[in-house]
């Protein structure tokens, strides 16, 4: 189901800053932050009134927070790519923005202390950042890769940094930490730290290899996928991926309401373009 | 004093003329979070086979100009299934229902007509014949006028004499009004215009096609001219028959350009997408504006547009 | 180095595959004071008949989303005063020029046809068929795959064997391949691809269609996903058929995926309105593309996109 | 023909102000600005990269200048009326705007004094008060008529004002000057001023209404018309009016090369939505 929190709102652009590749953009959306936890997203409007952009797009919550003054605010991290994010990277502190937030699962946090691994390529590590936080609060040990095609595209503020007990970094042109991809060092971290669960996030082929490593290592997998979303709130079924259920069904189900956070181990991933046999209705 | 904005479809009555497309709020589930679905004409639910139905791969959609693709194919859960949890829970909300169901062959829409012809509760069905026939070299139903009408009369000779049938039309053909015509003389008692245009996207990167599929359905307001010259054509031949029109409906004035053209009733379908109270707020100005125009009643506006030709 | 961007039509040779749209540049003497016309691949002239037209009254056009309507009614001056005045100007140029032209029966194809004959310095002939055909009820002859291959056939018996002969199709209709392949074995020698769909606006304050003949031809960015899968399907059945592809192109980018599709040359319409020099960025950015891509000749990405089937 | 100066170019919009009912606009349009006639008219893009708006709009140039520090100036009086309009409207001092220019025939300038009357409608008196100065110059006595709706709808700028000898204005609700339309008063003030020429701006129904009475006292009667126009440079035939050539015969004639400014008398003006009998090629 829909998140229960999920509300339609009209958010101040409280600041818009680049940061390396991205744009650091922070909302006041009121009581709504409350509600965020991480690993959902908002679904924004783009392109202005007379825009020939007709779809929302997505984007997940870098942070959300209440500050002291009651002043609720969201922070985003958006890669300027094509239309739709060009037009909001270029939006000015002061522009009003429509966006539907909270949306999606959110991470599931133990209740134990546990050993976790944070996995994100690109912008997909804008909502580590938070749940790392978090995991830490709960007395967790938080280690982080972060992996993109080159430095500039790695986004780790300082801040977030300080929440982590590790930070590895890998690019595709060794322009900054390791040359090569996340799961090239994967392994060797989870032996070494001796990893329970991953949290990752990020293209849809770097969480197919995280989960291959993940069943190797027999450890968790939460990943937050990213399919093309017309809607955003479950009515239009553009969004699914194959993905067994409870039951042990494999259905094409919805990332948008039933994700973007799914037991990667449930996913059946796949690059070809046919539903995978075995799947309900084929 | 406010205006008598109620419609009725083949003699059914609905309190407002703003429905949902069919495909493009699933069973009203979702909505129901933002506005009280009471508050709709009524929900048209997404198109229901007799199996459960697992829908093509993805990437199912692409955004176009205005516009976008889909390529769902029809996923949904089955007859059984919908008729266990859907219909009860719509039934509990109040909600006017309308349900849409699509097949393969002429038997399934019997099939599907013998399920739904004594369930409680529902206002009407829509028939979806923009589906491939098995039978005929997956030929899509309503792009012919006898395989149109041999869909529409297995669900006509299957559903008993209470339940309403609106015939979803293609505008994916050379003649609209001829396939109105055939599915009307074959029993409909009402029309559904438009569905999707047959459209496709190219990836410039990948350089393949963007949908799974290849080809996909184009909706939205790049469409919705094509809509009104649907509705204005077949409205012009068939005088009498009721109407839902649908396609690129994004505002009030939108809507009561589908209703000048000769709709009875205005599906709202991607426009949901952009926003999910589009519904509602269409409905509002939908009303101001037929109110301003200096209507007394909603069913006065509907075919305005060719008053000209009546004189 | 710079790649072979040339193209060739029915063995007609054009240096670059960008051309005008039929009707949206006249006949190129207005584009010429932004850009000299050697730098087209070739200007399509507006659609000429066989007398002078006066074309419908206004208004003639209604923007829509992302695209626009127009009812021009093929206003023009006939074939004698285009022979005079405007091929005359063009070839001075030094511009390629296609003749693109209309006719109201099978005859007047014909006639046009022997007019053009003997007519130095014109590449192609293309034959505009989405017109209403007095002989038969005024249907368009474009709709019917008998009735295009005739228009079709009467031009191939009379223009010789010189021109090449573009046969221009419409998109509204059920099955475009029928057409397609109708009048290929009807004798044409390539095939324009998309005309306009037919659509309509209704002005919301006049409550009345807003063009003076209500319907009028949808055209833009709108259209584009029908252009594409257009041309995708016939580029598919008929692989050997050289396609001028249309429809909603204002970039490099959307020039690409008509080519990716099938495209061995693209038309620019409606993009020309908002802007006088779009056939020149075009076709600047389409070069850029096609050579980023790895292409060293244009004629290798025409239809790439089909690459995954022919394995 | 097209104008030989027509140029498509990015410019600076310099200021915009609300006046009334409309916006006084200010483009900084180098060279240009020297090429530009009263009657001209510009062809502007709007609402930005991904808009859903195809065409360009039309509009009157109100003014154009060349500073003596060498910058063009453009000036516009812009109605917001429908999306387009809107979006121009509420454009920013600083943005870049992409306009072609100068577009259109222009109002003919007698060469000997003469009498002549200027009617405006609405917005249409934006290029009445640059010719009101041309005709000023040349030694003609100048006489403006000026008609609205309503009073916010009046456009006329206190320095144009100056300009004319005398200023009539009339509005339909009474709000300023006469009540009625501009027609009603025209009959008297040409008499009263021996008229020799009127020079007309505004919607279709009043110039057609102004070529009854022009008829009837045989004046000369210059008016820019206003037909919906997809291109504006001449290619697309939407902007046709019938008007009698010098041979005769009556063409569907396009308002945007041979026009705007034709001459009224010459127009078939007629409210069905027909072709007129005896137009060529009907
Ligand atoms: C759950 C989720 C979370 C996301 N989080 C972020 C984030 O934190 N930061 C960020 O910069 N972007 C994020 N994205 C991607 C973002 O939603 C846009 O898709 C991306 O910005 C490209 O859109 P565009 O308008 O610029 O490109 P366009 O090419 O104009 O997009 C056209 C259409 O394709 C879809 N599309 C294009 N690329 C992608 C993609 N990679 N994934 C899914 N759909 C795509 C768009 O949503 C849009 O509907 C996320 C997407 C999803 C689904
Ligand atoms: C020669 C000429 C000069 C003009 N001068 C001015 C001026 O000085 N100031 C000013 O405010 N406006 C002027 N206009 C009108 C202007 O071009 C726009 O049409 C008007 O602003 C409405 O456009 P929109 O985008 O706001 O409305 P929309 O409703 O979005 O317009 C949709 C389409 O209809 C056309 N259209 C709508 N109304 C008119 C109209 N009245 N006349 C012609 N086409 C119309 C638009 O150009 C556009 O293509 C002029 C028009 C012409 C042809
Ligand atoms: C994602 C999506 C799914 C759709 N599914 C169905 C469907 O199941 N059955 C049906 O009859 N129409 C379906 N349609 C078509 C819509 O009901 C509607 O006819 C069409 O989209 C035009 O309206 P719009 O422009 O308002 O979306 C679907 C459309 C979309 C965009
Ligand atoms: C104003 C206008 C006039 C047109 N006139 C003709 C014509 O005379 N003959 C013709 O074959 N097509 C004509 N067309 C269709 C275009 O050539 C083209 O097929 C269509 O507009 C799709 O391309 P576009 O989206 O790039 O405009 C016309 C289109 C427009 C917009
Ligand atoms: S994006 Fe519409 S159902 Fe998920
Ligand atoms: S506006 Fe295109 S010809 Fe005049």
């Amino acid at each position: 189901m829909i998140n229960s929190k999920a509300a339609s709102i009209k958010a101040e652009l409280i600041s818009n800053k680049k940061a390396g590749s991205y744009h650091h953009m922070v909302f006041s959306v009121g009581e709504l932050a409350a509600h965020c936890k991480p690993g959902n997203f908002v679904a924004i409007k783009v392109g202005g009134p007379t825009s020939a952009m007709v779809l929302r797009r997505a984007f997940a919550i870098y942070r959300a927070s209440m500050r002291s003054d009651g002043m609720g605010l969201l922070e985003l991290v958006v890669a300027p790519h094509g239309n739709g994010s060009k037009w909001l990277a270029a939006q000015e502190a002061g522009s009003v923005i429509d966006l539907i937030a909270p949306l999606g699962t959110s991470f599931g946090i133990p209740v134990q202390p546990v050993n976790a691994l944070l996995v994100g390529g690109g912008y997909g590590s804008a909502p580590l950042f938070a749940l790392a936080e978090t995991l830490k609060q709960r007395g967790c040990r938080v280690d982080m890769v972060l992996g993109a095609s080159t430095a500039a595209k790695i986004y780790a503020p300082l801040e977030g940094k300080r929440s982590v007990n590790s930070l590895t970094i890998t690019t595709d042109d060794g322009s900054a930490g390791t040359l090569g991809r996340v799961s090239d060092v994967l392994g060797q971290l989870i032996k070494e730290n001796e990893i329970d669960v991953i949290y990752s996030c990020g293209p849809m082929a770097m969480l197919q290899a995280i989960t291959e490593i993940s069943t190797a290592h027999d450890v968790v997998h939460q990943c937050s996928v990213e399919e093309s979303m017309a809607c955003g709130i479950g009515v239009c079924m553009t969004c699914v991926l194959p993905v067994e259920g409870d039951d042990g069904v494999v259905r094409m189900t919805r990332t948008c309401v039933d994700g973007p956070v799914m037991d990667g181990n449930k996913v059946l991933w796949s690059s070809s373009r046919e539903i995978p046999d075995g799947v309900w209705g084929k | 004093m406010s205006i008598n904005f109620s419609t009725s479809i083949a003699g059914r009555f609905f309190p407002t003329p703003i429905f949902t497309a069919s495909g493009c709020a699933g069973s009203g589930k979702e909505l129901s979070q933002f506005f009280p679905l009471t508050s709709l004409g009524a929900i048209v639910t997404k198109s229901i086979m007799i199996k459960p139905r697992s829908g093509r791969a993805t990437p199912r959609m692409a955004e176009t100009p205005s516009g976008m693709l889909n390529s769902i194919g029809l996923q949904g859960p089955g007859i059984d299934l919908f008729l266990e949890n859907d219909i009860p829970w719509l039934r509990d909300q109040g909600a006017r229902i309308i349900v849409s169901i699509a097949g393969e062959s002429v038997e399934d829409y019997a099939v599907l007509a013998r399920r739904l012809r004594s369930v409680q509760g529902i206002s009407a069905l829509e028939v979806n014949i923009s589906c491939p026939n098995v039978e005929n070299r997956g030929q899509v139903f309503a792009c012919d006028p006898a395989t149109a009408a041999d869909a529409i009369s297995a669900v006509r000779r299957n559903i008993g004499g209470e339940l309403p049938i609106i015939a979803k039309l293609s505008p994916d053909v050379t003649d609209i009004v001829s396939i109105a015509k055939s599915v009307v003389d074959a029993g409909a008692d009402g029309l559904a215009l438009i569905n999707t245009l047959l459209g496709m996207v190219i990836d410039t990167n990948s350089m393949l096609p963007k949908l799974s599929q290849k080809t996909g359905g184009l909706s939205g307001p790049a469409v919705r001219p094509v809509a009104v010259r649907a509705i204005y054509q077949v409205r012009a031949a068939l005088p009498e028959i009721p109407i839902v029109g649908m396609g690129g409906v994004t505002s009030g004035r939108d809507a009561f350009e589908l209703v000048l053209a000769g709709a009875n009733a205005v599906s709202i379908g991607t426009a949901t997408f952009g926003d999910p109270l589009a519904a509602m707020s269409i409905t509002r100005e939908l009303e101001e504006i037929v109110e301003a125009r200096g209507f007394n009643n909603f069913s006065d506006a509907v075919g305005y547009a060719h008053r000209m030709e009546q004189v």
